[in-house]
């Protein structure tokens, strides 16, 4: 882990808020693996601000790729930077995804929670670690809220399956929707698979008890407020079977069995 | 060549510069992003006799200046800060002293904690001024009476350095410093959080799950340098002051305010970098001003 | 159309935004650049039997946040004030309020400036808290027995609405809300600033001719929606709430925490419009929360 | 007095840190008097950050013009306001010159100081109304804290007379040295006059010795960091003859024999 003096590279509004943001941080790129984070110092606000954390969309050739909504007062600030700007991104952090998978991947990702998942087909489909297909599923509010699926399908050999709340693209419905007839098939054909996902926590929840009810291995991202980001704080804490735990070291990914929800 | 050693209470430090409880972990977790050789010491985060798991989420609120926080001091109890902290701390970590930061909930909490302790840490610091536990915390720390008393079994119970961390809501630091120096304490720590609170507006309940927390940061280093500076008046214990140090500037105000070190905290989630340039800061500023040691900066104030 | 109206202990404001005392003048100086439509009170500057020359420059510092200040109460007599201050105000600025804030350098000294006020000022706000004077101000206010025997020999000396405002920096505000409650205070106004100091590191010495001084401004406002949380929870006496009000948002915190109104203080200096934007924000809140009347809004909070 | 949401107009390096600084301000620019002053919010400061305190080079046409040096945070920040951007100006505030002189008016300005006498010098040529020639004595550091002298000269009949320290203007030496050659030919010619200063205390000290040593008029504008510009807070102190005045409003041009120097 290193606190990188990084560069920023690209910085890009890609839609209904959503932005891209590539900055060259060589040791970074280096080192992180699908579903870790990064913790950046945001320039435009006051020295005291806290840092931001996001979820690694991409890590290629000594660059990092972000995938971000503004959300509030810091990912705003965080839209002020530019091309050429420096900026502290501290990382890599907290624990990824697996990076092998028994059976079918399924990613499922609700909104930018799917950043971390591009990342994690990416390596699957180059590794070849997934015994089986890697599939995702994708879900948002409208069409605009599904991102990045150009570069999933460009990615070869990633079935991609959406849904949207206004029926926008894919299905009408929840992201669940299409994973549950994924799921009922694959137990018709006695597959094996592992579940990763990433998004808003009650989408979060509904896949953890999927995973359960199945037996199935679950690999659960959760989204905290953070302070550290590096465990030394205490205040990003997800409830598991082993007490108050940290999304910013224990996690951000956890094994679904181990959650509890309140 | 400044001389950067400064001995606080016992407590031999390289720098005068050390981390405060609470903001740095157990003193390795920020390793790859601090510089360990410009830091006098780690006070680690609090411990008592059990574990703690802390307050309900959420806890913390980022406010204009710094940040609320109502953690509640979650952490592992005695036993296994003593049997895997310590001993990965020491493996990972050379040359820079460890502070246990204790508390309890019971005078006897607090002495069996230090007791435990035996001399595997370099220095023992008492809190007893945390906003956000209901139980032990600042009870100790509201009554120069109590707290004389629970300073007092601590100092029975541990020959290691001790040191006080002492709340800041209070009308005059004197007689709580009196308290202290009484009962056999060998340094202070001023200040803790300021009580504080947030609400948000929209949806009408306080921010914080425990309603309540503790302010830090950037905005009450003012209220900070008072208290050192009239604690520093009205006694010889050496103090380690905390409380809004962002930068070199803040840290020599403590210093000439009369602090013997000062502690970076809230300032180090934003930047771990400010350990460094507090350091080299304080540095510099003694060779411009001509101090070879910044033991000379200590209450080295010009007055009327 | 939201009811604006508050009363605070007797006093009738037309709105629950107020201007604080210290940083208001004698109410009319900001005339042309303050909507006085939408100011619920004036709060005048401190008030004493004699003129008073205040403390040495110099008497302020920037910090980041707020405001270091030490003034020390200049200001005229009371027989000055009510001679010419009070008419002209009245001749100025009509329908606004107008509240004295007294002090004095003994019991007696309060309750004859009290007296003396008869029935010519709307309400009288005693200040037992004031960090920046020597004799009288905060000695009157650090304890609650004192503090209720200068309450109470005011309280014998004036019919008219009697605010406390009271110091921040207690363990808990809970005795002292007591001591003026027993007293016959009919308000209390929360918070004054936080003792704080500035030091100059270049020349070593403090940035203050006081040494020490008060910190206000944004900074303060999670410590000050505390203290009003925890005074509100101890007392049925309405609260006039100050300390880093700087918006709407900062206003409807102290109103939900319990304050019946509101003053506006440091922000004023940066921004005489703030007054406005404080109202204004107050009525649409009211309106986007289905609040009929802003006394709605005063301790509603929904906690768990 | 208003807080008028003015325009800024231009903003103008003027050379070694000193700029000129131009915003619409109608309101502001009709009332305003020479050595009076406006209230300024920053904007790239902080939101909790004071207001800055500025006297007036010229007023006309609905703009007034401050001539201002970087000498800290705020001044630096005010630096980065651009044309077409908004500004808080408040005022006009304090007492400023009076727009008459029973004789020679005798102008002593140090650095920036020369701000205000521009525009006093500019009215009381226009209006005629002093009673003798005025003069210009302008001292600084070097040539470069020599500022506007060419906007004196252009006022015509306005008579200047330099200083620097380095000699690399005027006469070698402290403004109070043509001063005083000046005062002495002006005794001799028993002419009567007024001064009117603005600059560094010590310079203002010195003069305002002068001006009560000769029995003179004088008018000295004092320089103090304030709080309110309005006379709310009495954080700007000056000691008079009648006891703690608020440069504020009592002031900021005293008068010579009421000042209380320590």
């Amino acid at each position: 882990m290193t606190d990188e003096k990084s560069t920023v590279v690209s910085h890009e509004e890609i839609g209904s808020g959503y932005r891209r943001l590539v900055v060259e941080a060589p040791a970074l790129a280096e080192a992180v693996t699908p579903g870790q984070f990064v913790h950046v110092r945001v320039p435009a606000l006051e020295a005291s601000a806290l840092r931001r954390p996001f979820s690694v969309f991409d890590a290629e050739g000594g660059r990092i790729t972000i995938l971000y909504k503004e959300v509030g007062r810091g990912t705003a600030a965080l839209g002020q930077v530019r091309p050429g700007d420096a900026l502290n991104v501290m990382g890599p952090l907290g624990r990824g995804f697996p990076e092998k998978c028994d059976g079918a991947a399924l990613l499922v990702g609700g909104g930018y929670g799917v950043a971390p998942l591009y990342f994690l087909a990416k390596r699957l489909v180059a590794s070849g670690a997934a015994a089986g297909p890697v599939k995702l599923f994708a879900g948002g509010r409208t069409k605009a809220d599904l991102l990045a699926i150009d570069r999933f399908e460009a990615l070869g050999g990633v079935e991609v399956r959406l849904a949207t709340n206004d029926g926008s693209a894919g299905v009408k419905g929840l992201v669940t929707d299409p994973l549950d007839d994924e799921l009922i098939s694959l137990r018709n054909a006695g597959s094996r698979f592992e579940i990763f996902a990433c998004g808003p926590d009650p989408m979060l929840r509904a896949v953890a008890m999927r995973a359960t009810g199945t037996g199935a291995k679950g690999w659960i991202s959760m989204d905290r407020h953070m302070i550290c980001g590096v465990g030394v704080c205490y205040a990003c804490i997800q409830k598991t079977v082993r007490g108050n735990s940290r999304c910013c070291v224990e996690g951000p990914v956890f094994a679904a069995e181990d959650l509890v929800w309140d | 060549m400044t001389d950067t050693k400064v001995n606080l209470g016992g407590l031999e430090m390289p720098t005068p510069v050390a981390a405060a409880s609470g903001t740095f972990g157990y003193g390795f977790e920020y390793l790859g992003a601090v510089d360990y050789s410009k830091l006098g010491a780690v006070t680690a985060k609090g411990i008592r006799t059990e574990p703690w798991p802390g307050n309900a989420m959420p806890r913390h609120c980022e406010v204009p200046g710094g940040l609320v926080n109502a953690i509640g001091l979650q952490g592992t109890g005695v036993d296994h800060f003593l049997e895997y902290t310590v001993p990965w701390y020491r493996q990972q970590v050379a040359g820079v002293p460890l502070v246990a930061n204790i508390w309890g909930a019971s005078v006897e909490g607090y002495a069996e904690v230090a007791a435990k302790m035996g001399d595997s840490v370099d220095a023992i610091e008492m809190n007893v001024s945390c906003p956000n536990v209901k139980a032990g915390g600042h009870t100790f720390g509201q009554d120069p009476a109590v707290l004389g008393e629970v300073v007092a079994a601590v100092r029975k119970a541990t020959r290691l350095p001790l040191l006080v961390k002492l709340a800041p809501n209070v009308p005059s630091i004197v007689p709580y410093v009196k308290a202290c120096e009484d009962a056999g304490a060998d340094a202070l720590s001023l200040i803790n959080t300021i009580p504080a609170m947030v609400i948000d507006i929209e949806r009408r309940v306080p921010v914080l799950a425990n309603v309540t927390g503790g302010l830090s940061g950037r905005g009450i280093h003012p209220a900070a340098v008072k208290l050192v500076y009239d604690a520093h008046r009205a006694t010889k214990l050496p103090i380690l002051a905390m409380g809004g140090v962002y930068g070199a500037k803040d840290a020599i105000e403590f210093l000439l305010a009369g602090a013997t070190a000062v502690a970076v905290g809230t300032a180090t989630f934003t930047n771990p970098g400010v350990i460094a340039e507090v350091y080299d800061g304080i540095v510099t500023y003694c060779e411009r001003q001509g101090f070879a040691s910044v033991r000379d900066l200590v209450g080295a104030l010009k007055e009327g």
